[in-house]
């Protein structure tokens, strides 16, 4: 049961929120520029990253806010919340 | 005696608006309701008109109004609203109220709100949206720290009493 | 005498012979105060087995208890005593004095750890045959036969400091926290405060320690910020110091157990040390029993577990526990000890109270068979052997420190020599241990670590300004102990238990080792050692510091086992919770559920957690009746739906336009103010998502309505768009579900009920077209009415506020009453649906399928720039092939309604091949046609129109005629009537 | 020596000093004609069969910690085959088919069990669907039944009806076997070792080399090793080791968590599967109950239990059998398992000539015999058999995926 420090609400239960990805990972601006191959890599291929990675939660259980969390996969370590995933 | 002491009574239906919008709205809704909404998540203003303002997080707040007030409110913040970015909505039945009262109310409430709600932490006056029994509830604690309201979606409801009624042992 | 209350007397069965015991006893010290000391028997060789210890780990004496309060697999050295206690041993058939399978024992050399890898193949690999008998005799107790029906329940508890053990160490801890302000929670496994000493003579400020331990619960009582929990065990800790406990007959009555989950900023781990027992042979004999344990029985339970004993020991602790012992009556014969040199002072203590301490000596043999009667002993520097007539054996390996919990959170012990056993190793969580956790296994620093652990987390948490506190306890020497982890014997069928719970002896270990299994985690595994019903909490570190000297290592390098959640076991009860019941799961209701459980609804969840009808049945009707009857009403007359789970989501602000572009498959540029537009939504990978009709309320304003069960996922989809890809966009999107209820009038008589029910606008053909949204007052309530259908037929959905949904469903019902109005299920929406061909995401989609696939290609606007799915949609136009595509199929018998799932294979094709070219997503009796119909998805379906195919069935074979997927109005002349 | 009553017996009245190791503790050499990657069931499979099918016998398997101390020892041995597509239905099929006589081939009793499974069905939804997967699978040969009450009381003495939602039946599986996990690692070890097949535990695998040609080696933690084939079935790590080829794995790794209660006396033959709430548990030989449900809701590679999924797990078990409430939860814990995208093993040649992939997080445990082998075969071959076609890396290329949900969660 992580503890996630949402920058509005303040510590909460990981059962709070929904997992939303990785937050390093925009879709593509124009998906026609790519070939079939490196969309399908898009689609199919997350970071899965072993380590320190920057991800989407959604707080849907309290204000509603997907935040971005920094959370080592290896120990489920998390950081202070560097910034708000949304316009703020 | 069995059970916690606690008693479980839906209180008298009021008018409720969600509202969004950024600083300029949140401005011309402090103009309009004669008081500021509040501008941090979980806290609660008292405004001017026997309202209430929850501020969800820092552009979305729930406004709580007498019964039948939320037309003509929600109609006079459009207006005033006019053009800006913004989303208000009468939201009065998307919520049912339920309130908590008595010495344990604590004890029921802890089984099911993963938040710290001990009396220090969370004084008459403190207000949450967090999880409560495996769904969302806007938790209040009103003016004796021994009142609470919950707010839950409304086909939620009857779940909510009939949790919280367990959850009291009885 | 002891901290019995003996003037509360107790009756109490075991093994179906009545005993009396007292308030404060555990059904082991009774047992031993009545004189049991055989309890059982082991689990593989079905010895005689006593009561080892006094505590969490207590290896052999496992009980069952019987009756009402039939439960397996009880610890009998935890259990406190209540009246009308009935329990019976475990594994001993007919009784525990006489076993008959007592054979394994006798066959043990042919039994060894891992025998059955190395057999039971033949013939044929039969494990199957062999298991049948081997599974009887494994397992320790029966299963409970009924529920208690009690009370679990779960709480949520923050504070800043959570303190495990209210030993000396636990309680300076929660002292200094306590008495700096911070909010503590103090949890003991045990029935009251004290840990170790409550069993012991020790002194603490000159004053027996039980006073000490007095004085400091009588403080932190007075202290509201102190919460004080006993007979609880934290028995899992968690990330970021989420900790459970598990609390045991709380004190309130009516509760039964308690899992407390527990969020602490700080957590000190004093759980103490736990004495582990020498491995020599038969050390397992009834009447061996840790040498600590021994104490406590007496001091704690006023019990003498026997009356006369030997002690051995590798450590000078021990000596104090010796000395105890004949102290309080008990014929201390001799200690034997396994070192050369033992604390000089020791032994002049020892021998003043006339025990004789043999030095450099060893148990060789222990007599008798269910109960110890002598001993024997070889000297070393004689090499004589000495007996000694005795029934009870004390031994002390050793002392482990109860690193369990530190392990839990992501620690890693660490081995120190100078106690021969692990310690905790670096904190990997906001944690300390403190005490003999920590190896600190001197009282007078017990408590000081203690109380500079409390002062020190409090500090952390802001809370500071703890006074200075001194502790003053006679001096003891240190532990000085010589780890023997085997120890010799000349004879060869001699077995040493290392681990008593599952019957592994150090041979087992030896034999793992030798066979290749040598890591810690193989030899557990190889041999089961440390994986019983005490979690090896006693054997462990004798089984690594055997692996360390068989392969010649440092028992550090050999490391430990990683130990797991549950510290001690926990009922299924308490896991669960109130969880239990009706509740597990919300329940949602819309406004008419109510009506419908009155009125003969079937009710099902339907997805989202509603409790919705799948058909109305009339008195005695069947499903299959209702449902016929119900969607020959809509075909005929008048049907009336309750939409109300159907997802709602508002969408305001200057982009809707935009947002909707690009979430849906087609273009949102033109639908004016006041219509509603069918549209399909994708995943980005090109699977279906959902369809659904979104209305344009006003300039800004669309209402997007999605399929009850992904009224969430399209929610979270949308909302992750929003936030994470698009938070440029002005779109404000509010989760409007539960505002409304919705209500469906559909049938051909439709539009007269709707009158008759009274509405205050023109819904004329003309007036009010097919796919008008429009803002009325239907039965004298505000209303959005719509013209949209899932049904095919011409069509009214009525939106009002929640609170007027049940008014209106009965108006409704009333002015429909004439025109034969028939309230309609979700089973009968689904035929209905597939009667016209409407494709559900979820069937027809299959998890796979591509919006081409199910023939909704016509939705995709492909000049109007990306849109979610696109992409991926082209691609598999790219790749080519044959897809799977959405067909009809008219089965020829008429009789046969092709269940879901049939597969169709090639016609003439008989299903040896395994070869199948679809399968069909639905199939129903149409009662409008009077034959049946389905729908499917077929490979290259779209080519093979009015081809035959054949249906699959297991029993049989059917052909089908493949047709366009609509069945009835192909033109919708009717939904736009 | 091989392995008998006999021998047992024979060993019993010689204290059992004869055994001995059951695979050869091996250094590495320097060069090898294969190279095996990761020490699971999976792996050691692969090179046993390389050197009893193909005669290649100079094959190291490199393991990084202890044998079989991956998912091999952490999963709840279910062997089962109802899969929804095509290619799944059939490729497990043949894999459960193919455990029949692994212990003789082995000559080391993996105890295969046959149990059965019931699935307990508490909506008519359920039980549609149940119908869908039913008549789709005995295409393949697959026996599932629906059961009414009476045939699911049978089986189930101690069920009690649903606290939430009535149960309406049942699904009944005859063919699932349970084998014991652990020994199937080192049955394979022992196997492969007495073929000349070196296990060197320890060693982790940190690079892989490569030239113009195709894989030259691999460095390791116990130096560097030449070989011209690897093949890699590392489980839950499958996306960082084949990133040392530079080969780029649609994966997602995630917790999947187990747990296990006191032993008791037998109660339960078959492996029960509580639909509605996606959770399973059984019997093992020794007693306990084994008990899983969903993987966790994050991705993460700490292999540590949470409190949500054994609170859950038992929460669903007492909704149908509130008769266990004094049972006792006596142990958690986690493996990582990779999950490819569309949830369907990949057993395939990569753009790396010499390097080959058994992703078996997607395949389980229940496949270990029959992906082995395939693996082992496309190793030595350079082809794929038409079982694993499907199963190539390439339909990541071209979409053209095995979407099959019905394995989420592996069990
Ligand atoms: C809780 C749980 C329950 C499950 N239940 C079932 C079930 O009931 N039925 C079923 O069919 N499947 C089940 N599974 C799935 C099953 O466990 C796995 O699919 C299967 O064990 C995979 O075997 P493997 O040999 O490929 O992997 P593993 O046993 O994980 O072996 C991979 C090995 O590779 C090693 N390794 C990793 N990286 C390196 C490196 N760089 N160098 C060297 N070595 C390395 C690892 O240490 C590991 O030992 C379950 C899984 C879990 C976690
Ligand atoms: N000089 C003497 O005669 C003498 C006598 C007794 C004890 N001592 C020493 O006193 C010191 C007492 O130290 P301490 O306080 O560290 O240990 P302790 O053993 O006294 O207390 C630990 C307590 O923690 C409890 N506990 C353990 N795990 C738990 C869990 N998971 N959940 C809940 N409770 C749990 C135990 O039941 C026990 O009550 C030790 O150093 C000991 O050796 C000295
Ligand atoms: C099928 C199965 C049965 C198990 N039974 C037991 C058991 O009876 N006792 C026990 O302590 N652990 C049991 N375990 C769990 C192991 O002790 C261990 O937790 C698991 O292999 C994972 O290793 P780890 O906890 O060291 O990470 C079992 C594991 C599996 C997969
Ligand atoms: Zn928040």
């Amino acid at each position: 049961m992580i503890y996630i420090n949402c920058p509005h609400c303040g510590e909460r239960n990981e059962s709070e929120f929904v997992y939303g990805g990785n937050a390093d990972r925009p879709r593509p601006a124009d998906p026609d520029e790519l070939s079939d191959a490196a969309w399908c890599d898009y689609i199919y291929t997350v970071p899965n990253i072993k380590g320190w990675a920057r991800e989407f939660w959604w707080h849907v259980h309290g204000c509603n806010r997907w935040i971005t969390l920094l959370r080592d996969s290896r120990t489920d370590e998390v950081q202070a919340v560097t910034q708000e995933a949304d316009r703020g | 005696m069995q059970g916690y002491e606690v008693s479980i009574e839906i209180p008298p239906r009021r008018g409720l608006l969600d509202l969004r919008g950024n600083a300029a709205i949140r401005l011309i809704c402090n103009e309009q309701l004669g008081g500021d909404l509040p501008l941090a998540a979980n806290r609660l203003a008292c405004l001017p008109g026997n309202k209430l303002a929850y501020c969800i997080s820092p552009d979305h707040w729930l406004l709580q109004v007498e019964e039948g007030d939320e037309g003509p409110v929600l109609r006079s913040l459009e207006q005033a609203a006019g053009q800006t970015f913004h989303a208000f909505t009468d939201v009065s039945d998307l919520y049912a109220q339920i309130r908590l009262s008595g010495p344990d109310v604590r004890e029921v409430l802890v089984q099911g709100v993963s938040i710290d709600i001990h009396p220090r932490v969370f004084p008459a006056g403190s207000t949450a949206r967090c999880e409560f029994a495996k769904t969302t509830a806007q938790l209040t604690c009103l003016e004796t720290a021994s009142v609470f309201e919950i707010a839950v979606y409304s086909s939620y409801q009857r779940y909510a009493i009939d949790w919280l009624t367990q959850a009291q042992g009885r | 005498m002891g901290r019995v209350d003996r003037s509360r007397p107790i009756t109490f069965r075991f093994n179906g012979q009545t005993y009396s015991g007292f308030v404060g006893d555990t059904l082991a010290s009774a047992l031993l105060a009545n004189g049991v000391m055989l309890v059982g028997r082991s689990i593989k060789y079905h010895r005689p087995r006593g009561i080892m210890s006094a505590g969490v780990e207590e290896t052999n004496a496992i009980v069952q208890l019987l009756g009402d309060e039939d439960e397996p697999n009880v610890v009998a050295t935890t259990l406190p005593l209540y009246q009308g206690l009935e329990a019976s041993s475990v594994n001993g058939r007919p009784d525990s004095r006489f076993d008959a399978r007592a054979i394994n024992d006798v066959l043990h050399r042919f039994i060894p750890a891992g025998f059955y890898y190395k057999t039971f193949m033949w013939p044929d690999n039969r494990w199957d045959w062999y298991s049948r008998f081997i599974r009887r005799i494994a397992g320790w107790g029966t299963a409970p036969q009924k529920a208690s029906g009690g009370r679990y329940e779960h709480r949520y508890h923050h504070c800043d400091v959570l303190v495990v053990g209210a030993g000396p160490a636990g309680l300076a801890a929660t002292l200094a926290a306590g008495r700096a302000g911070a909010r503590v929670l103090l949890v003991d496994n045990q029935t009251e405060a004290g840990g170790s000493v409550l069993g012991s003579s020790a002194m603490i400020n000159s004053a027996p320690a039980m006073r000490w331990v007095e004085s400091a619960t009588t403080e932190l009582a007075a202290m509201p910020e102190v919460v004080r929990l006993t007979e609880a065990t934290a028995v899992g800790y968690y990330k970021q110091n989420f900790v459970t406990v598990l609390e045991q007959r709380p004190d309130r009555h009516w509760l039964r157990e308690r899992l407390w989950k527990v969020r602490a900023r700080r957590v000190v781990l004093a759980t103490g040390a736990i004495e582990r027992p020498l491995t020599f042979p038969d050390n397992d004999k009834p009447g061996v029993m840790l040498a600590s344990a021994v104490t406590t029985y007496c001091f704690r339970y006023g019990v003498k577990p026997g009356r006369t004993a030997v002690v051995f020991t590798n450590n000078n602790r021990s000596y104090r526990h010796a000395i105890e012992i004949a102290e309080h009556g008990i014929h201390v014969a001799a200690i034997v000890d396994l070192r050369k040199s033992p604390d000089t002072g020791l032994c002049e203590e020892a021998l003043a109270r006339g025990i004789e301490v043999l030095r450099s000596s060893h148990v060789v043999s222990v007599k008798g068979s269910h109960r110890v009667t002598g001993v024997g002993v070889a000297i070393a520097t004689d090499k004589s052997i000495r007996e000694f007539h005795c029934d009870l054996l004390a031994v002390s390996g050793g002392w482990d420190p109860a690193v369990h919990l530190h392990s839990q959170s992501g620690g890693k012990p660490v081995y120190d020599e100078s106690i021969a056993s692990f310690i905790p190793g670096k904190s990997v969580q906001q944690e300390r241990p403190a005490g003999a956790c920590r190896g600190e296994l001197r009282l007078a620093k017990a408590l000081a670590d203690g109380y500079a652990a409390g002062a020190e987390a409090a500090a952390l948490c802001g809370h500071v300004g703890v006074p200075v506190e001194s502790f003053d306890c006679p001096a003891e020497p240190c532990l000085g102990i010589l780890p023997v982890w085997d120890v010799p014997t000349a004879r060869k069928a001699a077995r040493a238990f290392v681990d008593f719970n599952n019957d592994v002896t150090s041979k087992d270990i030896r034999l793992a080792v030798r066979e290749g299994y040598r890591s810690v985690e193989l030899v557990k595994r190889y041999t089961t050692a440390g994986m019983g019903l005490d979690q090896g909490k006693s054997s462990n570190v004798n089984v690594i510091g055997l692996i360390a000297e068989i392969s010649a290592t440092p028992p550090g390098t050999v490391g430990t086992t990683t130990y797991r959640p549950a510290y001690s076991p926990v009922s299924f009860g308490a896991m669960a919770g109130t969880d239990n019941g009706q509740l597990i799961f919300p329940w949602r209701r819309t406004p008419i559920t109510d009506w419908f459980i009155a009125n003969g609804g079937h009710l099902d969840e339907t997805g989202a957690l509603f409790r919705r009808p799948l058909y109305i049945a009339k008195p005695k009707e069947t499903a299959s009746d209702a449902i016929e009857r119900e969607a020959l009403a809509v075909r005929n007359a008048a049907g009336i739906y309750d939409s109300t789970p159907l997802g709602k989501i508002s969408i305001k602000g200057p982009d809707a336009v935009k947002f909707l572009n690009r979430v849906y498959t087609n273009a949102w540029d033109k639908l004016p103010v006041g219509r509603c537009k069918f549209g399909y939504m994708l995943h980005d990978d090109g699977r279906l998502l959902d369809d659904g009709v979104t209305f344009r309320l006003s300039e800004e304003h669309y209402v997007m309505s999605t399929g009850s069960g992904v009224a969430d996922i399209v929610l979270r989809h949308l909302e992750r768009l929003l936030h994470c890809e698009w938070p440029d966009l002005e779109v404000y999107l509010t989760p409007v579900s539960d505002q409304f209820a919705v209500i469906c009038v559909c049938g051909p008589q439709a539009r007269l009920v709707m009158q008759q029910a009274g509405i205050d606008i023109d819904i004329s053909r003309e007036a009010f077209r097919f796919f008008d949204t429009g803002f009325c007052k239907v039965a004298g309530l505000d209303a959005r009415l719509s013209r949209v259908t899932y049904t095919g037929e011409l069509s009214f959905e009525i939106e009002v506020p929640s609170r007027n949904g049940l008014k209106l469903w009965k108006a409704l019902m009333e002015a429909g009453a004439d025109y034969g109005i028939t309230p309609v299920g979700s089973d009968t929406s689904m035929l209905l649906r597939t009667e016209k061909g409407f494709i559900a995401a979820g069937l027809e989609g299959d998890g796979h399928a591509n919006i081409h696939d199910v023939g909704m290609g016509w939705v995709v606007a492909s000049d109007k720039g990306d849109f979610i799915g696109k992409r991926s949609t082209e691609r598999d136009i790219n790749a080519g092939g044959t897809r799977p595509q959405v067909v009809g199929l008219l089965p020829q018998d008429p009789t046969f309604v092709p269940p879901k799932g049939t597969p169709i294979i090639e016609p003439g094709e008989t299903c040896e091949s395994r070869e199948s070219i679809g399968m069909v997503t639905i199939g129903f009796h149409s009662p409008a046609l009077g034959y049946p119909i389905a729908l499917a998805q077929l490979s290259d379906g779209r080519s093979r129109l009015g081809d035959t195919v054949t249906l699959y069935t297991g029993e049989r074979t059917v052909s089908a005629r493949v047709c366009e997927p609509v069945f009835l109005d192909p033109d919708g002349e009717r939904m736009r009537s | 020596m091989k392995y008998s009553a006999l021998s047992l017996a024979l060993q019993g009245l010689r204290n059992h000093k004869d055994w001995r190791p059951a695979w050869r503790q091996a250094k590495p050499k320097k060069s090898y004609d294969a190279i095996i990657i990761g020490g699971g069931a999976h792996g050691l499979g692969a090179a046993f069969y390389l050197a009893q099918r193909h005669g290649i016998k100079r094959v190291a398997v490199l393991e990084k910690g202890w044998l079989g101390g991956g998912n091999t020892a952490r999963n709840t041995m279910t062997i089962r085959d109802n899969f929804l597509y095509l290619a799944n239905a059939r490729f497990h099929r043949a894999a459960v088919q193919a455990w029949d006589t692994l212990s003789t081939q082995l000559n080391f009793n993996i105890m295969l069990s046959k149990r059965g499974m019931t699935t307990v069905l508490m909506s008519d939804r359920d039980l549609s669907d149940a119908r869908r997967m039913i008549n789709t699978t005995a295409l393949f040969g697959a026996d599932h039944r629906i059961i009414g009450m009476d045939k699911l009381r049978e089986l189930l003495p101690l069920l009690a009806d649903s606290r939430r939602l009535p149960v309406v039946g049942g699904i009944h599986h005859p063919d699932v076997f349970l084998a014991r996990h652990d020994a199937v690692a080192w049955g394979y070890a022992r196997a492969a070792s007495r073929l000349g097949v070196d296990i060197i535990e320890n060693c982790e695998v940190t690079g892989i080399l490569t030239d113009a040609r195709g894989v030259t080696g691999v460095d390791t933690t116990q130096g560097r090793i030449e070989t011209r084939k690897i093949g890699m079935a590392v489980s839950g790590h499958s996306k960082h080791v084949a990133e040392m080829a530079g080969i780029t794995l649609p994966v997602e790794t995630v917790p999947l968590q187990a747990l296990v209660s006191t032993p008791v006396k037998p109660v339960l033959d078959n492996v029960v599967v509580i639909r509605g709430f996606n959770t399973y548990f059984m019997q093992t030989d020794k007693g306990e109950l084994v008990m899983g449900s969903a993987a966790d809701p994050y991705p993460s590679f700490s292999q540590r239990g949470t409190p949500r999924i054994p609170e859950a797990t038992i929460a669903a078990i007492l909704q149908v059998f509130p008769v266990f409430e004094r049972m006792k939860f006596m142990r958690q814990w986690a493996g990582v398992l990779d999950i490819t995208y569309d949830n369907s093993p990949i057993i395939s040649r990569t753009a790396v000539d010499g390097f080959y992939i058994d992703v078996a997080g997607s395949g389980g445990f229940k496949t270990t015999p029959l992906a082995a082998k395939m693996h082992a075969d496309l190793i030595a071959t350079d082809r794929p058999d038409a079982l694993i076609e499907p199963y190539s890396l390439e339909r990541f290329a071209s979409g053209r995926l095995i979407l099959e949900r019905a394995s989420y969660g592996n069990r």
